[in-house]
């Protein structure tokens, strides 16, 4: 199947429909909406989902492996924020907060996201390693402490300088400055990997990692088999609100339309490569690439509020969810699934630079 | 039954600033508060649809006139710039004026 | 089975049973309750899994046969509504506002309604042609909008007549009298077929129909297999609600009761020989009969209390919902039911009439 | 922290009448308030339990003086006789009465 | 548009207590009021987390003055011991006083 | 398996897994929480599929067995009522109003707990007797009414005694008192057996035995294959209520710390045994014990903050859901399934014991 087939077939599946019908319906100002409790329960219910499987998957195929990836992923999650910050502050000019939000917006993962692309590869009939479940739980809270914490450092640096310039005598003031920062910081970190997404997420790949598979028996059919439907209703939402910003769309302006496009492309591919040579199976270097594509819509506007109060969040959201969100599972899937079809076929190179890698660790 | 006069602040604000009212409200000696979510429309646009995250918030406090203007100076000063927040001051009367 | 039997029968099922619960719940006025949120997703659940349902079937067995039933229902419905109308306002004396609620609440359609036909056609292991929920889509907003205009016709003439006797002089006044009932008729009508039921409906129809049988395996046990059980959650809230109201019956007022009883079911009945004379099947022509059998209780009101909102809501929520529905599930189904088979045995003669109409269109 | 009289316009009407409300304040320059779905008892009757359409609504505008006089006149001769309502207008002190 | 003064009683308790409330405001013929499901904090401790019937609830009711004392009394009498509760009253203007 | 093993086995089901995850969650602060609408909601659905449930097997086994373990229920749940008040008053020192008020917290079940111990059985493919449904049902209210009636006569008592000493002329006082006193408990009555609980209980165990294996069948998927999954969300959610009540554990004190500890056991113990010799099967021994060891806190509160209002809710809630719950369900369960095992292989003299009874009536 060629990459536009693929697309093709991918915009005809449930999940994709639902989504572009949402956005049809708020775009004709329809009154149809999910009510609030069903699509605050759905992304929990989504996770735990996500995590009970990914844990029954690293207690049958040991979680030895997954370390090397989550390193990997945390490093290029780092690297790419700080990218995304230059690119953002240098060619888009934005101010030093909007920079620094979307910067970490794009560097944090985005769950949604990536149940679509469980669903997509389950379509595809194939299959994905399982700790990358644990590497979405770790990789959320990275790119927002990277970003808040330069945030925080600009921010006392600028204090710093004024007070130098100023009040030249008040040496305390600066320390008070610092250690406020220093306890923000603390705060918002204890926020972020105390947020829901993450302990839903780890708490049921540990339960998922202790019960098994025939513990997971008596609730497999809540948990998994209807995983699919679930999301289903859940992209009906995703479709509205994302159809109802799409006339902010405008506001984001040419440079961050492209951004939310470009990017995500770049690191996804790139990710599918590392994710290649380090010995993941095809759906799962295309789970990821999603991971390093995605950005978070749900996650980061909680945290980054707080973070960074003066970004503006409908920047962050609007490019995030009406921008790179469709694009990524709608067009950047299947193209990363045919990345990586290609590069797991010319095996043989790739599996020596694997090779050579482990030799190294 | 005698009523006592004190003041009813209410601050309507996103949902993600009610931490930041509750946080000044604590610094100020205050923990008696009323809150619920709300929807809105103001100089930041429609809110309360979508994420939950995009709601409003109103949060009523009862006190007594001498802490007011501190509390109200504090708000405005941390909150007005960054947040969408409208806060009203009014004028009521309770039994039990000590509680507050 | 005789008709008895099969009303019995149909008594027994859950779907009845938890109605009559909920009815009890709310007259000993227990404060059992179905959360709103519950109760407010289960119509667009139910309307989700009626459309992907009945697109499907569409894909299956094509659409051309589609367009004279639903120009004939549309027909139909506006013949009703106008009869009910005369009816109410000649025999009922009831205000001319009242009198065209009623009329376009009883030539609406009930999606609940036809949720629970189609599950007693499944029990009864009959089919039903899938283009129904396309038929039901469309004549939802069809009596609404024709009583919407017919009473903005009788007010604005009523005004005319007023200034045309008081200020004879004052043409521009009419003319801005015209403007608004234009104005506000177009705004209904864009509120009422961008009403949330329609747009579901419609949207799943389009979804079933492209993803069609292989694309629906995925979410078929949250979109089928689970329909029967969702509908009995619903009807225990139905029942509370109808229960809540069984006290405003006296309100309505005997002539109105009759009304509620008798109407259905010669609109029923009417529909369900119509349908087999147009060669529907079976459970088709119950299917079609239930349509304009039907009152609207959810839909309605949202429209009336805006289009119409000197008509009292009370009677006509009351009389639909208090009334119409229990008559429709419990009795007038089995009725439908067994007219339908009698005429279906009788295959003969209609097939006869049907060839006729064949050949005339 | 200097504080500016104004007025708090405050309406309870049924769900279905909110979008009138809202429309009358938009004819007359009004696009900040605040809205909340409440339960309720009246002269017709409880509303709040069935289908959520007969649930009550609370808009509240903060509004100048000089615009209250209309918008009541008009929400009251357009939605008192078709719809349950009853509004109310209270003194209230805001900060930033350029706001408003 | 002439507007009449009037009180605005607001009572925010536990949500089991508004029965009793309810049936107070009946003893003294009062019929009409406002309820909305609310979270707190105050004596009692933080309310609004966990089960639903740990929630408050607020009960406003516009009332002539004359029946305000008696009420505010046996609200007071009966319920400030064993329950989390606030009362106040402000002064607000309705359009039409003989509703109330 | 002994003891330990099988207290260690049951700690690893997803449903207590789940409930200690909801712990940790609110422990370290989390902002997980479960929509209150969907936890409004899983009570409700819980209760329905229990009903079911125990109303086919009731079809299936006959209701004549009922009656005496029904009749002994109520006993026992009366005399452990009187008995927990004697104990709190006495050796707890607790005033008159929380010791009637946890004396019938503890002497009502837990409908929760009953979920939970049905699934534990499923979990040891064991089964239960459906008319254990029943007796939860009936069992809900009877302690509070002792405990209600028992609370106002003391009350009345006070009230007379005062009015004797003080004013002595003032008779009418004394029987307004006593007016009010009947007005209150038969209201309470009402309010307590119309409680959302029994009612969903009672009307879902009628219709399941009306409906049947056959007629159950189109809605076994939501209302039996998904019991387990749906449990386990709700454990999530009462984890979480019952973390954030774990501070308050301190208020509590140690008295009342051992009372939630040992009063559910002995009682527990009792009901197996006693369940046992009325011949109840191992699984059903276990549940009738669970219906005694339980404590109410859902239902509880609702009724005592009207009844008791001079109780400390926090008291009562704290103890039952923040100690009893757990330990009923970590260690009681399966400490009581041990008992049921050994009692129910020495069959003879059981037996023996039970032919006498059944002689006797
Ligand atoms: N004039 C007003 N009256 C009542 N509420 C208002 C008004 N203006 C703003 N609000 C509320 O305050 C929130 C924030 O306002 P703003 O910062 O102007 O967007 C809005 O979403 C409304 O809920
Ligand atoms: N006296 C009152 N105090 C507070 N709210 C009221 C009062 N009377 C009516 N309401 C509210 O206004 C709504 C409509 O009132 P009505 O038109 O009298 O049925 C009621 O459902 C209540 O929510
Ligand atoms: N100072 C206050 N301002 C506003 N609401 C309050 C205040 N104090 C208490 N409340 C509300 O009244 C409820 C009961 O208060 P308390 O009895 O002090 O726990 C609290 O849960 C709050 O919702
Ligand atoms: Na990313
Ligand atoms: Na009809
Ligand atoms: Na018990």
């Amino acid at each position: 199947m060629d990459i536009l087939q693929l697309i093709q077939s991918n915009l005809l599946t449930p999940v994709i429909l639902f989504f572009l019908f949402g956005i049809i319906a708020a775009r004709i100002k329809s009154d149809l909406k999910i009510p609030e409790a069903i699509s605050e329960f759905l992304p929990i219910y989504l996770l735990a989902a996500i995590g009970l499987h990914g844990g029954i998957e690293m207690r049958n195929t040991g979680f030895e492996n997954m370390l090397i990836p989550m390193l990997v992923a945390i490093c290029l999650s780092l690297l790419f924020t700080l990218n995304h910050y230059q690119i953002l502050r240098r060619l888009g000019n934005l101010s030093i907060f909007d920079s620094y939000a979307l910067a970490s917006t794009y560097g944090a993962v985005g769950a949604v996201t990536f149940s679509v692309g469980l669903s997509f590869l389950k379509n595809q009939g194939v299959a994905s390693e399982g700790y990358l479940a644990a590497v979405l739980a770790v990789l959320e809270p990275v790119a927002f402490i990277l970003a808040i914490f330069l945030t925080n450092m600009a921010v006392s640096k600028q204090i710093r300088t004024k007070k130098q310039s100023f009040v030249k005598d008040n040496a305390s003031g600066i320390d008070v400055g610092f250690q406020e920062t220093r306890t923000k910081l603390s705060q918002i970190l204890h926020e972020s990997i105390t947020g829901k997404a993450i302990v839903i997420l780890l708490g049921s790949i540990v339960i998922g990692y202790v019960i098994g598979e025939s513990g997971f028996a008596s609730i497999k059919i809540v948990f998994d088999d209807m995983f699919t439907g679930a999301i289903v209703i859940f992209m009906i939402e995703m479709g509205i609100v994302a159809g109802q910003r799409l006339d902010d769309i405008k506001k984001v302006g040419v440079f961050l339309t492209a951004f939310a496009v470009i990017v995500p492309t770049f690191n996804g591919v790139i990710g599918v490569l590392v994710a290649t040579a380090m010995g993941l199976s095809l759906g799962g270097a295309v789970m990821f690439g999603l991971l390093l594509a995605s950005a978070s819509f749900i996650a980061a506007p909680a945290v980054l509020r707080h973070a960074i109060p003066q970004a503006n969040p409908s920047l962050y959201i609007t490019s995030a969810l009406g921008i790179t969100f469709p694009y990524n599972i709608i067009v950047l899937l299947p193209v990363m699934f045919t990345v990586s079809t290609f590069v797991h076929n010319m095996e043989g190179s790739i599996d020596l630079f694997h090779y050579v890698l482990k030799d190294w660790v | 039954m005698k009523l006592y006069a004190v003041k009813l602040l209410t601050v309507t604000c996103e949902i993600l600033a009610q931490k930041d009212v509750i946080e000044i409200l604590k610094k100020h000696g205050i923990t008696g508060y009323t809150t619920y979510e709300v929807d809105g429309n103001g100089a930041r646009g429609i809110r309360g649809q979508g994420f939950k995250n995009e709601k409003n918030v109103k949060i009523e406090i009862i006190m007594r006139e001498d802490k007011l203007q501190d509390v109200v100076e504090e708000i405005s000063r941390t909150l007005f710039a960054d947040f969408a927040t409208v806060l009203y001051v009014s004028d009521v009367s309770v039994v039990r004026a000590e509680k507050f």
